[in-house]
């Protein structure tokens, strides 16, 4: 799969025939934990402040690789539980669902992590998120005014983001 | 689902955005220029030519992994093979050899004989000190160090002072793990 | 044989010179080359009328002595090339390949960063390219 | 050496960190002074460029024949396209606009200040935000290109440059007499 050939930007992003509003919400984490980006298309109930919000999240997602690490039953060496990996070290899990809701996860080997929550229904985004790393690499990595590690503010991501997402399948 | 292999260096170079490299090499030469008069010392050239690569890398990292489709940087010698053979030849159409390794396979060289930064260039012999391509290994140390790889760059050999290649030399100092950033005070 | 060659600026400050002679004649090549400068100007500023050479870089033969032929050619950026000859047989393609030649070289060296515009062009790599050119003036009209 | 080619991103990371090591390192405190340094890193390679690009062309026989080759050649080598649009005044003065600027393509201002601006607050709407100010900064460069072409093509002039509606940009030639 090809993104970006031509100097327009116009990819052909895989498969977006849904009918719109299946996600939720997404965070996108750098490698020391930041948020760097918070986006909410339908999240009625909100219990905690933003801040406890992404923290957990970050602590979940930490918790379950080092989780899904541990118990993988094809590895020989594994470290202790807790124990930092390396990028692309061990197994990776990239989605899990409840009954009410899917979360999807990438995670880059510098430490960007793309978290995209949606509709349990919703099929296989591994492809999708890659998309989205993309569109970070495009809209906020090559933005002219952005700086590394700093809260992503760019008109031109949010707009292709949402959408991109408001077309998931 | 399996995974998408990485793509060589050739691939991976034929689908980016090309531009005319007489654009970049010349605006890189007028950056040097302007730092030797601004800056004064040659040294702080170095350094700062040094600082600029390592802020170049961090951004670029990521559109080399988004487009190469490497998924893993775990193994030293894998990735100085992935600099040398798609990192380099991604961005700046041209591959390295990869060579003396030493025996714990921490340190390793990258042997360039050509780079389109130098086009034109001829130093001066009031510049005898500059390693006019310091931006180069800046670029390689900070993308490195983005996927948790702590390492020194230098250049042993360049052709601008009478070399016979351009060679760096890549040392790894540590691989950092990524560690959970919060405190457990909650 | 090309005895001499010279680079000159827009307000005519020499940029390069370079003669090919054993003959201790240095003095009056550069005569020539300045007298040349003249002639330059004089061509430039009452083009002749015709047609297709109107602007053209290759200025042709400016004018001939009794032992030299000399020949000039003026960039958009308004430097003059001047090159002076013993052969009083000339091909014009060979002067003219010559002077492509030369300008792609001169065009390289003012690309070097620590070139600074408007003064003397002293890269070693210029001077041995231009060396090279100078050698393989006549020999073929291919390249 | 004919034809080699570099990943755009390549040049652009350069002339983005270029500037950001001018505006927040070197000369953090004095924008005007970074400006300056920008424009004079663009003026060198405007020179150069110049210099390439019209090899094997015949001379130019007027300041107008000048523009337009740095609307069509010149503008085509570096951004793969041409000025959309050229006006003057006649006196000296000419309008490059191209409606398309590719350095400006990925440029993206911060729509939280973009709300800020719109909103009933005089003293918010009469200042610039500040990325915008940190945007006009990318734009010495482009200027300093065109200045340099042109002086080395024997027009000495001041260029500026106004970008109101990314990523559309305008540059003001004024031809010095």
């Amino acid at each position: 799969m090809q993104f970006f050939g031509g100097s327009d930007i116009s990819p052909s992003p895989p498969v977006a025939t849904g009918s719109g509003s299946n996600g939720h919400m997404m965070y996108v984490f750098n490698r020391n934990g930041i948020c760097l980006l918070y986006r909410e298309w339908n999240r009625p109930l909100r219990t905690l402040s933003s801040q406890q919000d992404h923290k957990l999240m970050f602590g979940l997602l930490f918790s379950l690789k080092s989780f899904t690490a541990k118990m993988d039953p094809t590895s020989v060496d594994k470290g202790n539980l807790g124990v930092p990996q390396l990028p692309g070290q061990g197994c990776s899990f990239h989605s899990f669902r409840t009954n009410t809701f899917k979360l999807s996860f990438m995670e880059s080997p510098s430490g960007i992590k793309i978290i995209l929550v949606t509709n349990p229904k919703t099929g296989d985004l591994r492809e999708s998120l890659k998309y989205i790393y993309n569109l970070y690499v495009e809209y906020v990595v090559k933005n002219p005014l952005y700086s590394p590690g700093t809260p992503i503010k760019c008109e031109l991501f949010n707009t292709s983001l949402d959408q991109y997402v408001k077309n998931l399948a | 689902m399996a995974p998408l292999a990485p793509r060589t260096g050739d691939a991976v170079f034929a689908n980016v955005e090309r531009v005319n490299a007489e654009l970049f090499t010349l605006t890189y030469g007028a950056i040097v220029r302007q730092l030797l008069t601004d800056l004064e010392e040659v040294e702080e050239v170095n350094k700062q030519l040094d600082q600029m690569g390592y802020n170049i890398g961090i951004r670029l990292i990521d559109e080399f992994l988004a487009k190469s489709n490497v998924s893993r940087c775990v193994d030293f010698k894998e990735t100085a093979d992935v600099i040398a053979k798609v990192g380099l030849k991604m961005f700046l159409g041209v591959t390295a050899s990869v060579t003396n390794w030493d025996v714990d396979g921490t340190s390793c060289s990258l042997v360039l004989e050509d780079n389109p930064l130098v086009d034109f260039v001829e130093l001066p012999d009031t510049c005898q000190g500059l390693y006019y391509c310091n931006i180069l290994s800046g670029v390689i140390r900070g993308a490195l160090e983005m996927v948790s790889m702590k390492t020194e760059v230098t250049w042993v050999r360049d052709m601008l002072r009478g070399d016979d290649a351009y060679e760096l030399r890549l040392k790894l100092l540590k691989q950092v793990p990524e560690e959970y950033p919060y405190k457990d005070d909650e | 044989m090309i005895v001499c060659i010279a680079v000159v600026g827009h307000q005519n400050n020499p940029l390069y010179l370079q003669s090919f002679t054993e003959a201790d004649d240095a003095l009056k090549l550069h005569h020539i080359v300045h007298c040349s400068l003249d002639v330059i100007d004089e061509r430039v500023n009452n083009p002749k009328k015709t047609g297709p050479t109107l602007n053209e870089t290759f200025l042709g033969l400016l004018y001939p002595t009794e032992n030299y032929k000399v020949y000039g050619y003026l960039t958009n950026t308004k430097v003059k090339f001047i090159l002076v000859t013993t052969d009083l047989d000339v091909r014009d393609a060979d002067v003219r390949n010559f002077f492509r030649r030369f300008h792609s070289a001169y065009v390289d060296a003012v690309s070097n960063p620590f070139h600074v515009p408007g003064k003397k062009i002293t890269s070693r790599t210029f001077a041995e390219r231009v060396s090279t050119i100078v050698k393989s003036f006549g020999l073929s009209t291919a390249v | 050496m004919v034809g080699r080619e570099v990943s755009e991103s390549c040049v652009d990371s350069m002339i983005i960190e270029m500037v950001s090591s001018y505006c927040d390192r070197f000369c953090s405190a004095k924008p005007e002074l970074a400006a300056r340094r920008i424009e004079a890193i663009g003026y060198q390679v405007g020179l150069q460029l110049s210099e390439r690009y019209t090899m094997e062309r015949p001379r130019f026989s007027d300041h107008l024949e000048a523009i337009k080759f740095i609307c069509k050649d010149f503008w085509s080598e570096l951004f793969k396209k041409q000025i959309d649009n050229l006006k003057t005044n006649h006196r000296g003065t000419f309008v490059l606009q191209d409606n398309r600027f590719r350095w400006l393509t990925r440029m993206s201002i911060d729509p939280s200040e973009t709300n800020a601006n719109t909103s009933d607050d005089p003293s918010v709407a009469t200042t610039e935000s500040k990325s915008a100010q940190s945007a006009s900064m990318h734009l010495y460069f482009p200027c300093g290109i065109i200045r340099g072409a042109l002086t080395n093509l024997g027009i000495p002039c001041a260029v500026s440059a106004d970008m109101s509606n990314l990523p559309a940009c305008s540059f003001v030639v004024r031809i010095k007499a």
